[in-house]
């Protein structure tokens, strides 16, 4: 990667990580819970990784079966997380 | 890379800060917890896109036994056990962060003969360091909270002398990685030492203040997304991740400010000890015990009543018959809120979820600061299993463990009813003068069992 | 400019205007008119452009003329934005 | 590029960034400014890094130039003339980007062989648009603040045509562009177009409305920084456009807001025509006067005072004065407080700036829904130069154009003294009523000097 790509990157990295902490800041305790787990729905982002390492061809290579392991660990994160969260949230009534 | 792929990876990244965004609303909250499910869908469609059609069958199978896993735990879970869950499905996520980067260091230094780039070997190497931590800390974390391992802490002699030993182990391995790539056991030997360690940095930690451990665990998993995204040059994987980071230390700092502890000081662990020494000593209170129907007419009697849930009530789960003595004191026309004490229970806002699981309207939950004032005027609190929270020692004790936590100053009350098993003390393993207060009254037993026989002796009056 | 650095300036500008949304819907109306004259001064941030374009050799071209002026131009609005929004703030006591 | 550069660029954004987070706060603000302008400097020496020495003299004498003309401005304006200011240095904010895309176009189309890339061509051409906008839009906003051209609308008939004829050649003219890049001429044709643009689009708008017309110029501004960043490359070019962007909307947004009128209603001008037609009609209203003396006596006798600022405030610059107006009162013992409109006078903040300016702390100031219930319990209430922030009208006559604008309640107070030069109207152009209520005096003559008097009668009671 050129340092140029890697400079970039972070840029991204510096914005959305201020830009978090703006928003979760105003996160009423209320929530915290669901933030919680909703977030860590979104952490299962890993999945994009995992999709792309399962796209080795022949199970002979390490990779492939590390991707595929990863894809299933990434999908029970991401589809458990939001599940959990949309159950709690779906209680909240006023 | 393709710009229309290019584009729904934005286009999922936006998803996702909106998704956040709505959070800050109770009544948007479970739209954006949607949007930020569709954003993840696009970015799965996206990369979906990119791949050949050989290793699709796989992938859907793989999808598959990871969906019907997750739904099948999610809705699975009581809302008590929401810690256990996030732990759990925190150390998939870390341990899927390893795997990645180890498919990725096996391609760039195996399969493919060209020099692995420096950049993404620092990137490969953090995501296994953090990634690992992740997961075996998020286990030893989910064990602790089910009782499967001891929820004390265990601390050994020279642990912290360990740990930093594994920790330039780490780079001395890390060192050799990187002058010499295609050597997979300093690899083996980088993915041991994270492992270890993720189990050593949390063992000496108590199984009460697994909470904080659980969210700070959640915020490495944000950074191990963000590593991924930098040895895959993808800019959704770095804007989640950065999210998922923030949120988890803003989680952890609210929970730290909460218990008037520093951070350094959960982490260092052993605060469950101290306190068991403490235990023995403690002088004995007397309390005033009260019967089941006389707790009753106190509740008729009253023309307003304020409840604070505590960890309790979670264990209790007493939630769904405290909505009934709600409905009934209701009918009687006694005002009756609840007082929320941000860290009452075992997680941020896990108050809020119970009650909101019993189908107790989000406006009746009254936050600390606003309700401090009322209880001076209200005739009856009811405490349901909470003890840390209310304890007047908070604020007049300077050598308790907790001295300096705000508190909900339930003792301003005319008369105060306590709902829990036995003399037993909280999280913090601290006596609570003010069960002795002489406006306080015992209703021993479990909070559950209990507050239904009142709810019927109150219906009898 | 390949369409890969293209997509990235556009995550860069959509993570600083969500952030820029976020901390200015903060700002007092006390601090209005100092948000407008200091964000007027930011905005002179094309002196960075006006500089580059400075860097051309020769007065023959119009690039460079374009510069010197556009950096005259740039460096009025970046000095005297700051200065009078510092004049401002200065006068703003307890 | 060089990775030091790389670096010091991303500093400086953070410091922008943090600059104006640090604005939200009245004692942070100064710093904020402080470090902003720090990260402007950062900036300016990584570019300088890139700069063959052979420029470096040429360069200096720019910026030294630059600087003394910026100095001078900084220095010598008014208070009550900030938003002139804003305009000119707004304006010279955009030809500077107009300046930099032509360079850029000269050297890419003329000076190398090389074919122009499309997306670098699109971001030359929206430069020239929206920074040749931003210039003569802001200069026609500065000239009819300052009073040189008429501040009433000038429409004719055809205007939006005119403007949509305008429009779509450019549009002609950039595709002509696109396609022979190396014509000078029709870059040419793109220049004058975006300049005569902005002057069309600002002349129909009324002299009052300017302030929310400079908001959006200054978001305009920002965009054109952006599209210099797409140009150049260059990060910290869009990260502080798009904040610049973003504060520009989002004040436009408030001003509209708090004038009741949607900005489509705003740019589409006429606003001070309709409402000059109505002058003539309006019922003429019967006020009773009070003199120097009786005002002095009525603020002796009071024991709470709340003064309403307003524009003529500024017009009079009597805000010193006033500060010795309340020494006094406080000397006897008078609570004495400012409510603050959102959009009295003729920037957001206005009078915050000047009544800080003569030295007010700002505690004093309160925001409108905060007082608004206090009036009734006011002893006296002093309108100094405000007029439409206070007209009842607002609430009452669906027919006034300021209809549906909330107002202060000062006409609840126990007495209203008006201090304003005659029954002339203000802003919007409409009566005020309140001038008419029984509580209500009128003490006539230009603030500054009434008030003086008013202070010397004070001192002597
Ligand atoms: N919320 C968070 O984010 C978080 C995170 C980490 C730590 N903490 C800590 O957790 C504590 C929370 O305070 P808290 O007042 O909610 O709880 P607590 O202080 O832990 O006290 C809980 C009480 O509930 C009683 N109890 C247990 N089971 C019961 C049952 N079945 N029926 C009735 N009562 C029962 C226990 O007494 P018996 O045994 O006598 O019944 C115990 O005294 C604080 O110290 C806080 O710092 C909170
Ligand atoms: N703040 C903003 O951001 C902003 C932006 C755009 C528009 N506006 C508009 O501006 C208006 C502000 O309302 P406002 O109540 O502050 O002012 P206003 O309604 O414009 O009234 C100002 C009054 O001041 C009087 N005046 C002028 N010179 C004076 C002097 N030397 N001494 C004493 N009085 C003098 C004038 O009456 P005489 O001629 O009789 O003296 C006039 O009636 C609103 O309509 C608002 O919508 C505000």
């Amino acid at each position: 990667m050129s340092i140029d790509s890697l400079i970039i990157l972070i840029y991204v990295l510096v914005l959305a990580s201020y830009l978090g902490f703006e928003l979760i800041a105003k996160v009423p305790p209320t929530l915290h819970t669901p933030l919680m787990s909703g977030s860590n729905a979104i952490s299962g982002i890993t999945i994009v990784g995992a999709l792309l390492a399962c796209n080795e061809l022949g199970y002979t290579t390490l990779s492939k079966w590390m991707g595929m392991i990863a894809l299933i660990l990434a999908t029970i994160n991401v589809v458990g997380g939001y599940a959990v969260t949309d159950r709690m949230l779906k209680m909240f009534k006023k | 890379m393709n710009i229309t792929i290019q584009l729904l990876y934005l286009f999922s990244s936006v998803l996702f800060i909106i998704g956040i965004k709505m959070m800050n609303k109770t009544k948007d909250a479970r739209a954006g917890n949607l949007l930020s499910s569709v954003g993840m869908l696009i970015a799965i469609i996206a990369t979906l896109m990119q791949i050949e059609v050989i290793s699709m069958v796989e992938i859907f199978i793989c999808i598959i036994i990871g969906s019907l896993i997750g739904l099948y735990y999610a809705y699975k879970v009581e809302m008590t056990q929401i810690p256990e869950m996030v732990a759990l499905f925190n150390g998939f996520g870390g341990l899927a962060s390893v795997a990645v980067a180890i498919s990725d260091y096996w391609l760039k230094s195996q399969i493919t003969v060209a020099n692995i780039d420096i950049i993404i070997l620092v990137s490969i190497i953090l995501s296994v360091f953090i990634g690992g931590i992740t997961f075996t800390g998020s286990m030893v974390a989910f064990l602790k909270l089910n009782g499967r391992i001891t929820g004390s802490p265990i601390t050994f002699k020279g642990q912290h002398p360990l740990n930093l030993i594994m920790l330039i182990s780490f780079i001395l391995a890390s060192v050799a990685t990187w002058m010499n790539p295609s050597d997979i056991n300093f690899m083996i030997i980088l993915v041991l030492i994270s492992l270890v360690l993720g189990i050593l940095t949390v063992i000496p930690i108590g199984g009460a203040d697994m909470p904080v451990v659980i969210s700070l665990l959640n915020s490495y998993s944000g950074m191990a997304a963000c590593t991924t995204g930098f040895i895959l040059n993808n800019n959704v994987l770095i804007v989640a991740g950065a999210l998922v980071g923030a949120s988890g230390i803003i989680l952890t700092q609210i929970m730290c400010k909460a218990m008037n502890r520093s951070l350094v000081n959960v982490l260092l662990g052993g605060f469950g000890q101290t306190v068991a020494g403490e235990q023995t000593e403690g002088p004995s209170i007397i309390v005033k015990e009260v019967g089941v129907e006389e707790a009753a007419m106190l509740f008729d009697g009253a023309s307003s009543v304020i409840v604070v849930p505590g960890y309790g009530m979670a264990v209790a789960q007493a939630q769904h018959v405290i909505r009934e003595l709600m409905e009934q004191c209701e009918k009687r026309n006694i005002s009756f809120k609840f007082a929320i004490h941000p860290v009452a229970g075992r997680m941020p806002g896990h108050m809020n979820v119970l009650l909101a699981e019993a189908n107790i309207s989000y406006d009746k939950l009254i936050e600390m600061d606003e309700i401090n004032n009322e209880f001076s005027n209200t005739d009856l609190v009811f405490i349901v299993g909470a003890n840390d929270v209310v304890n007047p020692a908070a604020e007049t004790n300077p050598q308790s463990p907790i001295f300096g936590m705000p508190i909900l100053n339930a003792y301003k009350a005319r008369t105060i009813i306590v709902s829990k098993r036995s003399m037993g003390k909280g999280y913090a393993g601290v006596e609570n003068e003010l069960f002795g207060y002489p406006n306080c009254l015992m209703l021993f037993g479990d909070a559950k069992q209990t507050i239904a026989k009142v709810v019927s002796e109150i219906k009898e009056l």
